[in-house]
């Protein structure tokens, strides 16, 4: 089985669903002779030709409409767009046609789309190449928002995205492209959608996470098992619809909960962890519930991103803070 | 009425206002049963949204876009279509929506607030109304991929305002059609107005026609109150788009008659000279004087088809009034293909009143 | 002094700071001789002239670039999206550029703009006529986001978000728009923005909501006071940067509290609240943190709006259950 | 290289690849005093570029665009400008921010990840570069509305990539522009490729000055590998918008002779052969060439221009790696113009480390 980085690991499942499928069609800008940015099309000009693989002209909104025009007409489209800093122009496509079309017809029209593209900061990056919007897209009803937090879970949530009979909006973590590897079996087996994954189990607290932000808390959770603190993580994988039996649960049995995200902290999607923590597990909770989060200002220029993104010692502060609780 | 363009800017006319061919008329015009069937779509339309005005007034149906005077552009494009093609209208064609099968009850239950208007019957592949304006125009580019793709000789056919010619994403679909040539064809209505912005205010551009020259695309005028031009023109152009020679524009020129909607004042902003003026050009009275010479259209067969068209319509508006609205549970139950367990818990909840 | 409506009162809070300040302009689709659909901008095109009351082309994103453009020169343009299901295609105008201009220059250049926008539900609009996207904007760092509830609170709130030095995005509930009167001087005074605006105090339990929803909850308390219950009702207003500090004051005071909006409730500006009261009053809930919101669906059309949209009924039945938890 | 325009589409050039004048030369180019600080500009930019690549090759500076092969376009395009107008550059046009005054260390701390580098000591007016592309032509149009509404005899001039003539926000600022007849002036840098992409799969119009055809405003093309054309056809724009007559849309034709950016790696998507083609017509060579037949430009003149250029830029980058990073309180201190509660709570918490 082959070691993938995560970006390889979304170019197999692409490759994947694209064999197996034949409705399935990439769009987006060069995805096709360049294979992307990031090369997450690399090959798949060559291999599935240019009515499958197709790059377009430098427009987001309509590379989003687009696909919906092609997803009602029953193909599988794959867009990209080469950076969440760049997906605001599809939003509309998003919120008044993507996630709509099935209600507004009573499910004779449909809009089974996939919008991946890059998100998240930590690369040193240039301006608007280093947010993380998922918040505004995870509130969109109709809609799910998918993040995957290592090559294994991209490729199956990938596939299970591709094959889902409505519109998702795939953010792969920048930063992960290419920071782990992992044996990814090519076996076309996806994962589920609206599950959360249980990255380890502990008693002592619950750590609620996606995306990139998973190695730092993954991290924090190592360091305080030297401790003997045994931490559960969650990686919650589809943020919408939310899978909120799994988080309730696991706080309702440690107690405690620590959110961390790298978007700002005001209406990031911690918010709605936090929420249903303070809605369903209430009386389970024996200390406040804390967010770690980027700070609500605009992320900096790489010189001063470090001090934007949650590192290890800002979630372990917060987990001594919510341990230490009494 | 007269072609606004620059020479390069082609404009056709069939049949003036008065009535009289101007030149040869395409083969479909020289059979009065095929002029007749125009006819009586341009009358339903009409008809159509006095209907669907008389209601709102009355409180019965919510705000609504009358199509009055310009009801032969959407007609004209429909009826050049083929059943397989795909209509993308905005939220003022119903007169094409009603030629490609939609129904009247499905246009009075959309336009009165229930979901189950955009489940048509017939034409399950068109689109139902856009109301964002120009929204649409990318997606007539992705169904025609869609066409592309599978070598299906299918066109996508999408109607937008001329207001909507100013929005980027009309632009950017124009532009992506162009490079592809994707088999699609755009028809603007240009009915001089958007709300009150008249077109001169919305472009600095002579014709709306010319919008296609920066998308490297054919684009050319026609008389949209003549439904005889609008339909050999979209013929034209899907007869070129089947051939796989891409896209084009079509600007239809016209004028709105009324308010821009029930919940609209023109005189606000617009003088009732300049609407006078217009209506010695509108669609219907050109295509019954045209009749009346060629095929001895008379008053019975007038009264005939308007007696027909005012019973379907009296029956379709009563079928909406004595439809019952949707259960609640359906709020939830469109959402996704198959409830999420998320939703499934809000819809007991809400099932339950609490 | 005159009672006026809430669309009057923002007509006259448009006419007061036109009158007082050369660089206000009004720019937006039929804001001119029609006076904009709502007739919000009514009169004041023949009042201050077409240089200064700009009807624009049909384009939204272009007007809010064109109003950041303005802005950067100094100008206060005050722009206006029909209706918020148009309000999309800005986003990526204010993510990208109204609310980073200042950060991204430090301070060499600004963006004090307002983009004004009908919001919400209720009033049996057509498609996409009725949707309260607030959270989404509200999340966007360097942006504030205010909603009114009332004709003074329009007219004061108007005048302040027109005078900010930063980038502001209005709100306007449709469905108060012709709802309510009361008197408003047209004094010229602005309200504070990042304040909320405690609208009742009582000390039995603590609604936080904004916009027309504040009229149902409103009316639940009233209802409450029937019977001897005594809520606070907190108006936030400025939705972002949020007046934290008195939403858990009045919390830690009543130790229950029930939040009302319209949007859909996941990721909805609720969840930013109730995230607030995990973290800074878990200690004082005395009962489980109740969000009253629409659902995770597409907001129907308006044969079934009354069936998304939370009622008095339902605004009451969630403050029992909190009042009852022991 | 020739214009590839229809006829109706006007191309400028002044000065042909071999350095030899096509015509009459404008007033300003028989001034050898004015060619020279043209050229040194060129020079100038070029060796910017250079500068900065080798910087960031070795890990000193982020992802770099260089310019190279197309300093005449914003070099021409500022050298028409009066200071008191206002530019507008997309992330490729620092030989336009460099004549405008924007330094070489602004650029730097910009492109090394440091917000300072956008507060501009002089053009205290201009926009920062702008990323997300074709987002900036709406501004440009709010800026000259604002000379406009204020009476002012400026103008705003925005310089975009081939690629952003896709964008919907560039066709709808266009639009805007013309019907308003706001005094701004939309130059395209025309370097044939949008990173993989080149103009043919970009559009399927035969030239990008014919986007102008859309909006109802003049559009034109110009030799963008000639500087003294660039300058020449801006300024007579300039002059255009100055007087009233609104915008105009100038597509410059130029080549990228280097890769999209640093990240990048061209070799995967075009020919070698494609560029070395283009090199024979690159604007430095060609104004040298000029140089020495009509001023005598010589060897020495060359080498003094060159070792300058290379000292300042020395300096620059010295002071650039000498620049210790903002304090991380910055990160909070510019979001608004007044620190809110709320925030001001996190900035102690960040300060705190907690
Ligand atoms: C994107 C968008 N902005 C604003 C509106 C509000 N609105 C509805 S129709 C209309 C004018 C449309 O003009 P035009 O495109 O000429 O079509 P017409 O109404 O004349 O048929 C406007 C501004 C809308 N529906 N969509
Ligand atoms: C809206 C947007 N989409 C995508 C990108 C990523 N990107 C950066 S440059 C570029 C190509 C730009 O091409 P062009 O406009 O021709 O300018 P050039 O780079 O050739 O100067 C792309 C796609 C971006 N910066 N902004
Ligand atoms: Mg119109
Ligand atoms: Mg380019």
């Amino acid at each position: 089985m082959d070691e993938l980085n995560l970006v390889q690991a979304v170019n197999r499942a692409l490759a994947r669903a694209m064999a197996d499928d034949p409705r399935v069609v990439v769009l987006g800008e060069d995805v096709g002779r360049d294979g992307g940015v990031f090369r997450a099309t690399d090959g798949l000009f060559a291999r599935f030709g240019e009515d499958r693989v197709i790059d377009t002209p430098l427009a987001e909104l309509a590379i989003a409409g687009v696909a919906v025009g092609m997803a009602a007409q029953g193909l599988r489209p794959v867009a990209e767009i080469q950076f969440t800093g760049f997906i605001y122009p599809t939003i509309d496509q998003l919120v008044n046609h993507a996630s709509r079309l099935r209600t507004r017809t009573r499910g004779r029209l449909a809009c089974p789309m996939v919008l991946r593209s890059p998100s998240g900061g930590g690369i040193h990056a240039p301006e608007h190449h280093s947010e993380s919007p998922e918040a505004m897209l995870a509130h969109i009803p109709g809609l799910r928002v998918v993040i995957p937090s290592s090559p294994r879970r991209a490729y199956g949530l990938l596939l299970a995205a591709i094959s889902d009979p409505d519109p998702v909006v795939f953010l792969e973590p920048t930063r992960l492209y290419r920071a782990v590897r992992e044996p990814v079996a090519d076996d076309g087996e996806a994962l589920p959608l609206d599950r959360c994954f249980v990255l380890r189990e502990g008693r002592d607290l619950t750590f609620v996470t996606w995306g990139a932000m998973v190695l730092e808390t993954m991290a924090a959770a190592e360091r305080l098992a030297g401790r003997g603190v045994e931490a559960t993580v969650i990686d919650l994988a589809t943020l919408h619809p939310l899978d909120h039996e799994t988080i309730v649960e696991s706080v309702r049995g440690t107690g405690r909960c620590v959110i961390v995200h790298e978007a700002p902290l005001s209406g990031g999607w911690g918010a709605e962890v936090a929420a249903r923590l303070a809605e369903h597990a209430l009386t389970a909770l024996l200390a406040p519930v804390v967010r770690v989060a980027g700070y609500d200002t605009v992320m900096p220029l790489p010189r001063l991103e470090a001090h934007y993104m949650p590192g290890v010692e800002r979630v372990l502060a917060a987990a001594e803070r919510v341990l230490e609780f009494a | 009425m007269t072609g606004t363009g620059s020479p390069s800017i082609p404009f056709t006319r069939c049949i003036g206002p008065d009535g009289a061919a101007v030149g040869d008329l395409p083969d479909f015009a020289r059979n009065p049963a095929e002029l007749v069937r125009l006819y009586r779509a341009l009358v339903l339309t009409r008809s159509f949204d006095a209907k669907a005005v008389a209601l709102q007034r009355t409180g019965r149906l919510g705000t609504f876009a009358s199509s009055l005077g310009q009801e032969a552009v959407s007609v004209g494009a429909a009826a050049a279509m083929r059943p397989e093609d795909v209509f993308l209208p905005s939220f003022r064609e119903q007169g094409g929506q009603l030629w490609r099968g939609v129904t009247p009850l499905e246009l009075l239950l959309y336009w009165g607030g229930d979901e189950r208007g955009s489940d048509f019957k017939a034409a399950r592949e068109d689109f139902p109304v856009c109301v964002p304006v120009g929204s649409h125009a990318p997606h007539a580019v992705g169904v025609a991929m869609a066409f592309k793709l599978r070598r299906e000789k299918r066109v996508a056919v999408c109607v937008l305002g001329d207001g909507a010619t100013s929005k980027g994403d009309v632009a950017e679909a124009l532009n992506m059609a162009g490079v592809w040539k994707a088999p699609s064809v755009f028809v603007i209505n240009n009915n001089r107005w958007a709300i009150s912005v008249p077109v001169a205010r919305q472009t600095a551009a002579a014709t709306l026609a010319q919008k296609a020259v920066a998308a490297g695309i054919p684009g050319e005028q026609v008389d949209g109150n003549d439904v005889v031009a609008v339909r050999a023109v979209v013929e034209r152009a899907l007869a070129r788009a089947r051939a796989g020679d891409g896209p084009s524009l079509i600007e239809a020129l016209t004028y709105r008659l009324g308010d821009h909607t029930t919940a609209d004042d023109a005189s606000r902003y617009r003088d009732d000279a300049e609407v006078s003026a217009h209506w010695p050009e509108e669609p219907i009275a050109r295509l019954r004087h045209h009749l009346a010479t060629v095929a001895g259209w008379d008053k019975a067969q007038e009264e005939r088809v308007l007696e027909e068209t005012a019973a379907l319509l009296e029956r379709a508006a009563e079928a909406y009034l004595a439809t019952a609205p949707q259960p609640a549970a359906t709020v939830f139950d469109f959402t996704y293909a198959a409830l999420p367990a998320e939703l499934a818990a809000q819809r007991r909840q809400a099932l339950e009143g609490s």
